[in-house]
């Protein structure tokens, strides 16, 4: 099993999301950040003193799937994330050793879908 | 808002002309002068008295600014927040100058215009009114009064074309219909002229103010087009739910207090008794129509979505309140009623509508301002009946011929202009943000400023 | 508020009595009609004033719904937010509509009732006033201030039960207490009823209104039970803390400032020299109670619990202003710091006790309305003196017998009626959520709608 | 605010005159109660109007503390902003306590003082006015509107010190300032003091208020010292943005609002053609200051920073109406315009002056009510002309000498004082919290208890 | 030593504290997150247009724990979470290779607890 | 490639940056967190009921590099996180096998920067 972490501009979470069930991976879990990296950031100011931001939003997705699910999920994640501009994001991929549901105790690769 | 010459009561009236026009009584009398005074001291008191009942009724309206940037911003995304709050407070700060120089003049240009286009001073005029008699206002009231009143008709589009809409290009809008769109229209019927001639009922606005605001929103949707989506690939309407709730229940509840000024402040005076019992009847109308559109408002919701919507009671009590502004002071509180709740469902009415036709208004300004607004116009004809409290008889003002023409052609000026000055814009390239800030917010793009700095806000759609 | 009939200052009584009433000098003078009008002139800007007063009094507390909806919605957690300002909205909608059509009619019947329980008329009745003079007031304008106050009495009980009543239980007891509960109770004193005739005294309502909100809230909340988790296992009351201060805050100076329309419009009238004198100390009372009251509600969480608490002290300035109402306008301004100071301990002191008694009221509505506005009617008979600014004398109302039966009365009358209304709707399994839906908040269960759309907000309790 | 005796307009006080002094003309009469109370009933309505009119103005102005507790925490950080509200909520609440028992003494000793300092009596003194007549004011309705200026005063510095200054040391600084500090420099204009002796004219209080609380505020950022990272080590200003832009903006809306409290209700009565005029024109004026001042400052910001700036253009409207208040009643409407736009760019000045001279003045205390307050004063002799809707020559007050002196002396007095007092409250270690404090926000330093509970905050800086 | 993560349901998070306090779990991260997994989402409308929230509002906790304290981590973590419903949520077991205190420089199993 | 975690004090993310700028690591993913841990909590009290609060404010960085980079990284995240306090937090380095750019579809090391 592997443990999927994408980092993507939060305005392509809806389209990642269609292209992820596309490819029937219905279980994701997400969270808000913010990045740095690449791409610039922009200035603010604020009451005339200036605020450089280089901390741009971002949407984290954490996704566990089977060894046989690796390939299409991040197909689907780079079909619905990129848009070919600096700042699309990256994946990173994890061995997984074990998983459990809480619910039923099941564990390993059952208990992720 | 009538005519100031309506205003003076018949008893006041009476005791001036009296006084001051009849020495011989007076010479009779042992101590002319104290009698004299006695009369001129009850006229400064009445003229105190109207003119603050005007001021607070301005002030109140002015509040009603407050009402529409917490409405406004609160009904939409949390990254267009500044935008909005800038727009709202600019459209008050810009119109007021506008409206000062050039906007007064054109609307209130004094008699002899052709009733179509005319023009009086720029500025305000005189300091004080000619005498201190009930009925008289200051003009320095009077224009703070109006510019409230034209301050309201331009915010009102604010709502309808947040997220998407260039700050340059809202600035260039919110001067051309403070100074010119609303103060001509205005003129044809508070201003004295063809609208007002034919017989054109308005009390308060539903329709020179309102409609106007509501229909300019409109064209003003139209030509944006809807924000990035807000309507699927397949058509279908896409909610993009408003950020913060709280403040905008708190802007109903503001715009409902404001409106106690807009309504009962159009009398334009509350000595006499006529005119008293005219403001408190027109009070109490302006709350149950209120109320009334929520609770209606409510109920459909509940009906076609399973669960009530607050947001759409809102909307709800603010059609009420635009229905009734047009005749509030010539129906009776259960007619105020039943104004209102047609107003209520003609709001849920007009979201859907504007959903189907896949125009994007994000706050529901055409439903609340346009739709309502046009209703409180032909409710003048439906239920105006103009003896009971006030001076105008019913045949005047119950004329279904005028009060369509005139729900149907303000709307048509404020729409048609606006729609030719958003085209304008468009083709110019000055209308619409670039999509990678729409997307981001047009608070970092047009402002380089969050609103709500530090919270961790999803911006995903 | 006291009965009408008691506004018309002397002079101007005199003034009409003498100039329409006794023809005899009239006929003396040499034009007897300009004498006449001047009297009739001042009576129409008399009328003027004192109707404008209360309609601007009328405004601001109908402005007093914004602060419950802010203070309300603040100190309570963000899932149920939309719920709360929904039932604010909505009990003022409903409430006005129920109050217009039932509920005046059953608090001011007229003369001839039975003490208990007597009806009117339907809706408001006539438009005008009889005649224009001082102290009369338009029916218009008195049911408007008076539907503020029947909207006030119901909004107190939303924050008690917020969090986990079902919206369309609120809703019936919304209409239910408008209707009836508030109506009855408030004939018996304001009404001309029993507690009138025995010598009761509460001027603007400590009893009338906020102790039967507080006590109605009271009710709700013991029935209803606490939220989950707000008293641990081992039976510790456990915090379940504000998510929006700064619109509390809010609230709370808005509630302050509409309370400037409760107490000193609950004179009634304004002209005459008694008049004008008797608003202004009641204005002056009622801020100084309420400044007494935060400071004193700061002090004492700062020594109970080492910090100084914000949302305690905003009870405590509302503590204040519930106490100083009953007896405003017979009370020095020392008597007042006084009255505010007990009513700070007191509200500290009633959420301390609601929390050994494991009785949950989210926001403090019984201690702030239900405990200060007993002490407000026993305050009556502790320090009120009406021989200073009023016209009633200090015996008649510094009665401690009617003044604690009162205090008793009708708390206990709203508490059992509400308790009744409260275990009959739970019986029928119409009162509170279920266990998931409270836990993931009202506003998607009950309206499928979020308060704070985008926003990371942790619902962990 | 003028004396009070000025305020009687001319008309009225003649038929007062003579009604009251000249038994003469009444024996004359055939009835001569009845002419005698028509003069005495029109006193009476002039006394309600004018104390109505007073009240509503100290309404309006107790609004304010609403809006400035709303544009100082939205433009602070999440993490102090229960330490701001309360702040706010405090220094009204014990500042009227203090100008009740001393401040009020202190500030109106009534005759025979020494122009510099004298006391007149603790608490209020009589309940009514000696007569009922035109001008005439209550004492309570007096107070009132006095205790709101004070509080303004006082409330102007809790912004400027946020998020590093000890809340017992806003309490003694707050208590300090309205018992003491405002109320001497008070005296000396408004108290018939050696400033108004001179012919230093200063109408609503642009220096007596404003500048008082705004050169208090620049003592206090700079004695306290910059919060934690507002300037890099290389001493570049690095900004720490507001966190709740929306309730800035309305907090704004609701201050616009209080003004016309704040410079109308100055007048101290609006009976009488002159007193009415002078009001109608001191609102417009308000009004277009106002707005004025929010243009320019927007311009400013657009240019210096290619970005329009919301916050700057708030402040810009704020800056316009300080600006305004001293001179509103004698100057025209275009030159309330001209008056209203200097104070926008002063207020842009002023803030980039406070970052060159690294003093961390959180929300522009200093910029909008300080150096605006001077402008104000000064504007009086650039543009002040008493001939035309008031009762005073322009000779008298169109002296540069004596404005330049007060523009000066009460800044510096009210500098000076408070330097003082937070240099010895920094000596005896009251009044910085401790770094770890200040990181974490003084809501849970001070208070344990936080602003937006369960809401991801990011709290980085 | 292992990294536990954990998605847990928001209302449980107290529980799931008491129980790892129970266990001697002193330690742990928490993060606000959304999920989508087998539990239904539910309908949201807005001004009479729908919308679709499959993303749930949960809970994220990550706690590191040497290899003798996972099986009564876990424990603990199922114990207090598990309701029986669906969207009672999963655990994820990685291997951590390295930890360090920031604070003292402590490397490896002393740093975690 | 390993994926570097590390939880620290809020008011030190400023530094933090700035060291790791200075050591030429310029990416980094950054989220809002809550920490638990030898740092004591603190009571607040809301109308009079107690709370104790012992989730903590904390900011959790993500950082992914090659091999060669995770010494001076980690160098970096000390230097400018450490205050001697206790509640400094912790750094948690995970094997990272795989690492994605959306935009390019690079893997592998040249990916990561
Ligand atoms: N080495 C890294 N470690 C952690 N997060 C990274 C790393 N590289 C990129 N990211 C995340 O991916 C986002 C996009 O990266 P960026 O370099 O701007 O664009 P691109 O991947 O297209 O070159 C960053 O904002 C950050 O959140
Ligand atoms: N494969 C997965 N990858 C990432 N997160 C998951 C995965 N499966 C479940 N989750 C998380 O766990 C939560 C609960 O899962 P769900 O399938 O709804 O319930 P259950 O585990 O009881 O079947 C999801 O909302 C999501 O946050
Ligand atoms: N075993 C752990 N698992 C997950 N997070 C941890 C662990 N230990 C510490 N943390 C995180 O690091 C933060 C600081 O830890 P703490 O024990 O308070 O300080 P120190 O590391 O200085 O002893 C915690 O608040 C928590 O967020």
């Amino acid at each position: 099993m592997k443990l999927i972490i994408a980092y993507i501009q939060p305005e392509q979470l809806n389209e990642v999301k269609q292209a992820l069930y596309e490819k029937e991976v219905y279980k994701m879990s997400v969270t808000n950040a913010m990045g740095c990296g690449q791409q610039k950031g922009y200035h603010e100011t604020y009451r005339g003193a200036d605020i450089e931001v280089n901390l741009l939003k971002k949407v984290r997705i954490e996704i566990a799937v089977n060894d046989d699910f690796v390939d299409v999920t991040i197909e689907a994640l780079i079909k619905g994330a990129r848009t070919g501009n600096i700042g699309d994001g990256k994946i990173f991929i994890l061995d997984l050793p074990a998983c459990i549901r809480i619910r039923t105790g099941e564990k390993g690769p059952e208990a992720i879908g | 808002m009538k005519m100031k010459w309506l205003k003076m009561p018949a008893l006041v009236a009476a005791a001036l002309v009296l006084g001051l026009a009849s020495p011989s009584w007076a010479q009779d009398a042992a101590e002319p002068e104290a009698v004299f005074d006695a009369a001129a001291a009850v006229s400064e008191s009445a003229y105190a008295i109207d003119n603050l009942f005007l001021m607070v009724a301005a002030v109140l309206v002015l509040f009603m600014q407050a009402g529409f940037a917490m409405v406004e911003s609160g009904f939409n995304s949390a990254k267009n927040t500044v935008n909005i709050l800038f727009k709202n407070m600019m459209d008050l700060c810009i119109g007021m100058m506008l409206y000062f120089v050039i906007g007064y003049g054109l609307m209130y240009p004094g008699d002899g215009g052709n009733g179509w286009l005319a023009f009086g001073q720029f500025g305000i005029g005189g300091i004080g009114a000619d005498a201190a008699e009930a009925g008289a206002l200051a003009p320095q009231v009077d224009w703070l009064f109006q510019v409230a009143f034209a301050a309201t008709a331009a915010t009102i589009v604010s709502g309808a074309v947040a997220g998407r809409l260039k700050f340059g290009a809202y600035l260039i809008y919110s001067a051309i219909i403070t100074a010119f769109i609303y103060p001509i229209s205005g003129y044809w019927k508070w201003g004295g002229g063809w609208l007002d001639g034919m017989g054109f009922y308005d009390f308060a606005g539903s329709l020179v103010v309102h409609a106007v605001g509501g229909f300019a929103a409109l064209a003003g949707a139209i030509v944006l087009g809807p924000r990035i989506g807000r309507f699927g690939k397949d058509g279908k309407s896409k909610a993009m739910p408003g950020h913060n709730l709280p403040i905008a229940a708190l802007g109903v509840f503001i715009l409902l207090i404001g409106w106690f000024g807009f309504n009962p402040g159009s009398q334009l005076a509350i000595v006499g008794k006529d005119n008293t019992d005219a403001v408190m009847l027109i009070a109490v109308n302006t709350l149950l129509a209120a109320g009334a559109g929520g609770v209606l408002a409510m109920i459909t919701t509940w009906i076609l979505h399973k669960k009530p919507d607050l947001t759409m009671a809102a909307n709800g009590v603010l059609g009420g309140l635009v229905g009734i502004t047009a005749n509030c002071d010539g129906v009776s509180n259960v007619e105020a009623i039943i104004i209102g709740a047609v107003a209520g469902v003609l709001v849920c009415a007009g979201v859907k509508l504007l959903d189907a036709l896949k125009i994007d208004d994000t706050v529901g300004a055409f439903p609340v301002h346009g739709l309502c607004g046009m209703w409180g116009g032909i409710a003048v004809a439906l239920f105006g009946s103009y003896d009971g409290c006030s001076s105008q008889a019913i045949g005047e003002y119950g004329n279904w011929v005028a009060q369509i023409t005139g729900s149907l052609v303000i709307p048509a000026w404020a729409f048609l202009t606006m729609f030719i000055l958003f085209t304008i814009l468009k083709a110019v390239g000055l209308l619409r943000v670039g999509r990678e800030e729409e997307l981001r917010g047009l608070d970092i793009g047009e402002h380089g400023e969050e609103a709500y700095n530090g919270f961790q806000i999803f911006t995903t759609n």
